[in-house]
């Protein structure tokens, strides 16, 4: 059985679709993440299984239980929400509080309950803290507490660590990992960040105008996309728009718009003569010609160091920037000289175009 | 120059002013609307600047200018005041005079008594009758000085004789307030201003009313069933004067003022405004038909004799009165 | 910023701030306290002492009315809020964008015509004669006309009328701050309508609250109008006396007095209210 | 959360039946001034213009009544002065407390708020009695008349102005908490002169709020009564007149016809100052 | 000559002192950055250079110039604002034309240059836009704009892309410095994001708690990071404390708080018995044992896929959390496996500890 899962769910606000047909099984226990842009729809799904909007269509039910019909403060999933929405009026204890006096507990067992999970996010104490005086990762970390203590059969996470800064939502994305190992409560997390839903994550589905284009595990969505979209927006990816003007079993030939021609792994049902992305990632790219396999070739615009992700930044004789992967950064070839790119066919990928 | 009166409702009728400022083009009129408390208020406030003629009533100067200064004497040779009635310029100077000096002159008289709609209320003949049970719900009156005085006399008292004992007026005051909070369920309401008063007779909510004369022949006119009724104890009158503020800037033009309300012409058209009788010698006649009429109607010459002179308060009796208002004012009514 | 030229700047913003504080507030306040301890010992005769104030402690009235006045502003400011909060909380949270600022602008409706106008209004409607009166007998509802006026039920539904503006404007401003997430956590984790309101609405606008009693209060407490006009024989209100005392009765001395008094009395009222709520002058009235 | 329909349709209502509420006294009062009568109230005689044009008496229209135009004139004079001087006043303030540090700040802050919650009367009583102790000493001491500190034009401004700069100040250093600082330093460091920052970049964002702080200043003179009618001299403002005209001579319904002027005109400025926020939201 | 150079920069507020004893030399033309956490001081630094505030004591010049003495308003260097303080009052024409009009330059003049910047930044004939008509990337090249056009001597930037979202903060890194490339003006940036420092500059500046701790080339604060604050602040490292037991040379043996024992590159003046920490970049270890190099046991604790970026946590006896880098992911020790961390000597870093 899953904890969660959604058939056909659907929202249209007046013409607009804001979630079409979205399916999803999330089984006990694991982390499932909703990556998508902006303006996707992540929020709106995520808003319905809590119970704050209605489906237009479509079924979402709970450890089985279809729960349309019931109204969200009854349904045993929770939420996280994206600015945390602590409650500004009370203490620590008392957030943390508020849900099991909302379920009528006695009071004893709320302070036993408060202490304990306190402790089990590592803030042993602060139950008398204003939320004012707290740092982002611990509020962060109290609005996990505040849900978890009711012991959910499923947690909701939209976008968490949208409002914290850089070296600290790096720290977090692992601590959130590992709180999650700890509870092993279903965690649905939403996120437009990549890297993010990769880390965390067993399962993620990518979204795109309202829309699942792929469901994996990270390391699938990485290395086999079904689609441009998710080839592009999952990791970093060199993207050349062409024509293919052969295909050859499941490789094809492709003229790039502006001259050239590459040869690539065929990922959709693209055919002969059709307008097609070529998808490479910088890492896939190596500098130099290799016998019998397609390159490019263009000069070095620039070197970006950046550790064991520096770049090298290759512009192609149509102008197009190309960013190749170059760890190491020793005896690159200098800005200006000139350079062939080169990579095997089986990691270049050729998506049919997106229009719009 | 500009001349800033100080006068009550009606005493500067539009009319008179156009042609005053016709005749006088240098003049400017500009009317402030007041009653005797305010102007005297007023004119402490700014020190007897600010306005250049004021009309307060006869009683109520003299205290007035002891305690705050607020006049300057009149220049009785600027005004023609043998135009006006000698008898009542004799009354107001017998008044008003302080240190030899004169401070006012006689401008419109007329009388305080009950207004009654005979449909509704036939038998009422006096002040007693505004807290007559029979009438609950139907009367009112102005809290001011005047009901005071008229339930005193309604009582079978007469306060002018007692004002020169304050213990007896206490008394009698303490007497008036007493009925006057027994009359509070009687009462519909207090009115506050002579379209007020109109207002609640002519829609039929108030029966009968203490009022001015004045206001009673104007709602005459409208309603010929509503008039004006002497108290059988005798109607209060009051004499409205003209005073100069002593930090008045337009002396001439006040006199100017002064002197042209007293030519006959001017009388009628003030006396239509109005409604009460000016302080000239054939005051009555020079009221227009309708007014005499209801004048007419109202006194007969036994009334004329029973009149009841407002007599000069002497200091400190207001603050008495004063109390006694706002003791009934307070008081609950149910 | 060079020192001198911060100095000086510093100064040309202080001067208009002092001129207007100390000449027009502070200065005229304490002249008013000043006027309140002579006492008239005879014409034009004064003498330093309380004896304006053990006049007003002695005279029952002047007690009365003031408590009066004071339980009478408490009602009315109670009334507003009762009314006032459901409508605030309406233009903040449930109204759409374009109508929330449409609704908002109508709240502003009775600011368009001064009180006067407004009492008026009342009068022409609730009169014997009145609108509402002929209408209900025209509809057989009721038998023969009746009086609205000049009771405490037509004086604090006017009062409200004049002041509910006051409550609704820092309500809506305290409501709009607030994220609906918050609302969405307090159901989320469990809670009914009923508990959400109680532990997350009101503790989230009790600054609004606040700031919304404390105007509604003092301008209620201080009008003069609405409860002269409407209260007719039975009004009797705190400032009414001032006014007496300035304007009929030309005696500053207690009519000072008297100010001192409704002003110390009801800052005792608001501060007690912003102790027992927790809350300060500066947090609630000065919030934008 | 998603409520009942029921329960919507109630609430909405109550929303309904409060704005009602909200219009009644003034339809009311409105109404009356197209009554062919000389009294404002029923019964109901026909409809009629005469209240605001016609030229005679008894019916005499608002725009022929001098006293009432005069008022009015009076009314937009000092509303004018005061809403300029309570926003000039309001603008320093402004800037005073969002920007300068200084000592007993927070104790001043406080001081500032204070005239609003001083009852309308107190502060008229208070100004009257404060200017009459200098006019009065002057006069006794040295025979001077100093007009302008007897009740008057001049002293009407000073009461109005004395609470209002408390309001104008509160809506002008809302705006300002929301100026980003920085804005003034990029045109210092684009080379602009302090004076031209405030000039192109300071004053035009506060704008909108001295625009419309300037029109609540102005109505809210325009209505006051409490304050002013302590204070009034010779000159009196709209209000003064129209209550002197109620309680001491006859209104006409020509009362009920400066209403509904008084309604367009106050509407129609609400209107501009919500128009002048709204295009140019910058912040 | 130095388009900017600084001597010994102090500034103090009461008894807190935000920058301390600074010294900077930026060559003309150069891209040069400071990189430092939240706090340290940065943000003062450049508000003295721009003139917003004076110098407790120290000397700063630009082309030579003193100019501690120069109000903001007279200085040539211009800056660009974290949250760009474009003037919303005014349109893009408007807001470039600015300085140009203080300047008193005449209008067809300010017309024209108007105009041609707009189009060297690629965003012709938007003088009439109102500012919120513009998208985030916009809205930055606008800020650029206004001070470029004004060919100041210094171009200051204080994190212009802190207020961006994720994939257009990747964008604009590559964008400001081919602005910088095709203005060739100097640029002070600012920055808290290492990556952003690295992938841009041609020096960079490492400041902690108002001082500079190291100015060099992207690549040797990464290579050869002379503090442990730097090595910890530039880059990725696992830091592991311990204390020195026996050195060989420059290479020291640490035993570790909490057990084992580790050799590294000595990389300050620690001595025998001075408390250390050992600082090792992920891709400098892998999994398995490596002969003649050192090591340290733990077990997988989980594996966070993200593409060219993935790691292996693994977890020490000590409990202690360290990242592996493991790009492929392919035949990985599984999660729970016992495998030994190994790394070549000259790639831990040991520095003395750091303490506060
Ligand atoms: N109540 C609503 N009425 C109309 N449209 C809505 C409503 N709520 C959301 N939308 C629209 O639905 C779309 C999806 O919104 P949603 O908030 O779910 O996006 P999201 O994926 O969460 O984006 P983000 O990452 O920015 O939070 C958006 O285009 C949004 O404008
Ligand atoms: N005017 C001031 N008065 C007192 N302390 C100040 C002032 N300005 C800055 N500081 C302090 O100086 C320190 C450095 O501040 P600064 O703004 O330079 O940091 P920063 O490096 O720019 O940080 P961030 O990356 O967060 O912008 C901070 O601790 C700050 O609190
Ligand atoms: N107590 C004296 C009353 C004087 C009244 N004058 C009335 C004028 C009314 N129009
Ligand atoms: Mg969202
Ligand atoms: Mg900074």
């Amino acid at each position: 059985m899953h904890d969660l899962s959604c058939t056909g769910v659907t929202k249209t606000f007046g013409p607009f679709t804001a979630v079409s047909d979205v399916s999803l099984d999330v089984p006990s226990g694991s982390f499932f993440s909703i990556l998508g842009p902006s303006g996707c729809g992540k929020t709106t799904l995520m808003r319905m299984i809590a119970g704050f909007e209605t489906p237009t269509a479509g079924d979402i039910r709970i450890k089985g239980e279809s729960v349309v019909a019931v109204p969200p403060n009854k349904r045993n999933v929770k939420m996280v929400f994206q600015h945390l929405a602590l409650f500004p009026m009370m203490n620590v204890g008392e957030n943390i509080a508020y849900g099991l006096r909302c379920r009528g507990d006695n009071r004893a067992d709320i302070k036993r309950a408060v202490t304990r999970i306190l402790e089990r996010i590592g803030l042993p104490g602060s139950e008398e803290k204003r939320i004012d005086q707290l740092s982002g990762g611990q509020k962060q970390r109290i609005a996990i507490a505040r849900c978890m203590v009711l012991e959910p059969d499923v947690l909701l996470l939209d976008e968490p660590l949208g409002a914290l800064d850089l070296k600290l939502r790096e720290h977090m994305k692992i601590e959130l990992k590992l709180l999650q190992h700890q509870f092993e409560t279903t965690f649905l997390y939403i996120t437009h960040d990549q890297s993010e839903a990769l880390v965390m994550s067993d399962q993620v589905a990518v979204m795109n105008a309202g829309r699942f284009e792929q469901i994996g595990p990270p390391k699938e969505l990485y290395q086999a996309p079904v689609s441009g979209f998710v080839a592009g927006f999952v990791g970093d990816s060199n993207c050349l728009p062409g024509r293919i003007v052969e295909v050859r079993g499941s490789e094809a030939e492709v003229a790039l718009d502006g001259g050239g021609a590459v040869v690539g792994h065929l990922s959709d049902a693209s055919a002969n003569g059709d307008e097609v992305e070529v998808f490479m990632r910088p890492e896939a790219l190596q500098i130099g010609a290799v016998d019998g396999v397609p390159g490019l070739d263009g000069t070095v615009d620039s070197l970006l160091f950046n550790g064991a992700n520096s770049r090298v930044l290759v512009k192609l004789a149509t102008g197009q920037l190309i960013e190749v992967a170059d760890p190491s950064q020793v005896d690159t070839a200098g800005e200006g000289s000139s350079v062939r790119i080169s990579w095997f066919p089986d990691r270049a990928r050729i998506f049919a175009r997106r229009y719009g | 120059e500009t001349l800033r009166l100080l006068t009550w409702g009606g005493y500067a009728p539009e009319e008179l002013i156009k042609k005053f400022e016709a005749e006088n083009p240098d003049i400017d009129v500009e009317v402030t609307l007041s009653n005797n408390e305010e102007m005297i208020a007023k004119l402490r406030a700014t020190g007897g600047t600010g306005f250049d003629l004021a009309q307060p009533s006869h009683d109520r100067v003299y205290a007035a200018q002891v305690e705050y200064n607020i006049y300057k004497p009149l220049d009785l040779s600027k005004i023609n005041v043998d135009k006006m009635t000698p008898k009542l310029v004799e009354g107001v100077k017998a008044n008003t005079t302080i240190d030899g000096e004169v401070y006012s002159v006689p401008h419109q008289w007329g009388t305080s008594g009950i207004m009654v709609n005979k449909t509704l209320a036939p038998d009422a003949t006096g002040w007693a009758d505004l807290c007559d049970e029979k009438y609950k719900g139907r009367t009112s009156m102005r809290l001011r000085r005047t009901i005071l005085l008229g339930t005193a006399f309604g009582m079978g008292m007469n306060p002018f004789d007692l004002y020169g004992d304050k213990a007896a007026y206490q008394d009698m005051l303490d007497k008036v307030t007493e009925k006057l909070i027994a009359c509070k369920s009687i009462v519909k309401t207090y009115w506050t201003g002579g379209d007020d008063l109109s207002a609640l007779m002519l829609s039929g909510e108030v029966a009968l009313s203490e009022t001015w004369d004045s206001t009673a022949f104007k709602i005459y006119a409208e309603n010929p069933d509503i008039v004006f009724v002497p108290p059988e104890t005798g109607a209060l009158a009051w004499i409205d004067t003209f005073t100069i503020p002593r930090g008045g800037q337009a002396d001439d033009a006040a006199y100017k003022w002064i002197n042209f309300v007293l030519e006959p012409e001017n009388v009628k058209i003030m006396s239509a405004s109005t409604g009460a009788i000016a302080a000239v010698p054939n005051g009555i006649e020079l009221l227009p038909e309708d007014k005499r009429a209801a004048v007419e109607a109202a006194f007969d010459e036994k009334d004329i004799e029973n009149l009841k002179f407002f007599a000069n308060i002497p200091p400190g009796l207001e603050d008495m009165e004063g109390i006694a208002l706002e003791r009934i004012q307070a008081a609950s009514s149910q | 910023m060079p020192r001198g030229a911060g100095r000086l700047s510093l100064f040309l913003l202080f001067t208009p701030f002092l001129l207007w504080i100390v000449l027009l507030i502070v200065l005229p306040q304490i002249g008013i306290g000043y006027v309140s301890l002579r006492e008239k010992v005879g014409i034009n005769q004064y003498e330093f002492g309380l004896k304006n104030y053990l006049d007003f402690v002695g005279e029952p009235i002047y007690r009365n009315t003031l408590l009066r006045t004071a339980w009478m502003s408490i009602l009315v400011t109670a009334c507003a809020l009762v009314i006032g909060f459901p409508v605030a909380y309406y233009i903040a949270k449930v109204a759409g964008e374009r109508s929330r600022a449409t609704l908002f602008l109508m709240c502003l409706i009775p600011l368009w015509v001064s009180d006067l106008v407004r009492a008026y209004g009342w009068i022409v409607l609730l009169r014997e004669t009145g609108v509402v009166s002929s209408v209900l007998l025209r509809l057989g509802i009721i038998g023969e006309p009746v009086e609205m006026l000049y009771n405490d039920v037509t004086v604090v539904i006017g009062l409200v009328y004049t002041v509910i503006l006051f409550m609704i404007v820092p309500l809506v401003s305290t409501l709009q701050g607030m994220d609906n997430a918050l609302l969405e956590a307090g159901y989320n984790l469990g809670g009914s309508r009923l508990t959400v309101f109680r532990r997350i609405i009101v503790p989230y606008a009790m600054p609004g609250i606040v700031a919304g009693c404390i105007i509604t209060f003092m301008l209620t407490a201080g009008s003069y109008l609405t409860p002269i006009l409407l209260g007719g024989k039975n009004s009797s209100w705190f400032t009414e006396q001032i006014y007496n005392q300035f304007i009929t009765r030309y005696n500053w001395e207690a009519g000072a007095t008297f100010g001192v008094v409704l002003l110390v009395f009801t800052s005792l009222v608001v501060w007690v209210g912003l102790w027992v709520t927790g809350q300060s002058l500066a947090t609630t009235v000065a919030k934008d | 959360m998603p409520s009942s329909p029921t329960l919507r349709w109630v609430y909405r209502a109550y929303v309904v039946i409060f704005f009602l509420y909200l219009i009644a006294p003034l339809l009311a009062a409105g109404a009356f001034a197209f009554n062919d009568s000389l009294f404002p109230s029923l019964p109901w005689r026909g409809f009629t213009l005469d209240w605001f044009f016609s030229p005679t008496e008894p019916k005499l229209g608002l725009l022929h009544d001098t006293r009432l135009l005069r008022g009015m004139g009076n009314s937009l004079y000092i509303g004018l002065i005061v809403a300029a001087l309570a926003v000039a006043a309001g603008t320093t303030n402004a800037f005073l407390f969002e920007r300068r540090q200084f000592p007993f700040k927070s104790a001043l802050y406080i001081l500032m708020i204070v005239p609003l919650v001083i009852p309308g009367v107190i502060l008229g009583i208070s100004i009257l009695v404060f200017a009459s102790m200098i006019a009065n000493f002057a006069d006794r001491q040295m025979g001077l008349f100093i007009t302008w500190l007897r009740p008057g034009i001049p002293l009407i401004v000073f009461g109005q102005v004395a609470f209002l700069t408390t309001i104008t100040s509160l809506v002008i250093a809302a705006r300002l908490k929301k100026f980003d600082i920085a804005l003034e330093e990029a045109a210092l460091n684009l080379g602009a002169s302090r004076l031209r920052v405030l000039t192109t970049v300071t004053l035009p964002f506060l704008f909108p709020a001295m625009f419309s702080a300037f029109i609540v200043a102005f109505l809210v003179s325009f209505e006051n009564f409490n304050t002013t009618l302590m204070l009034v001299g010779s000159d009196a403002p709209l209000t003064i007149v129209m209550y002197d005209r109620m309680v001491k001579a006859g209104s006409t319904p020509v009362l009920n016809a400066v209403s509904v002027v008084l309604m367009l005109g106050s509407g129609l400025l609400a209107l501009a100052s919500v128009l002048i926020q709204r295009p140019r939201r910058a912040g």
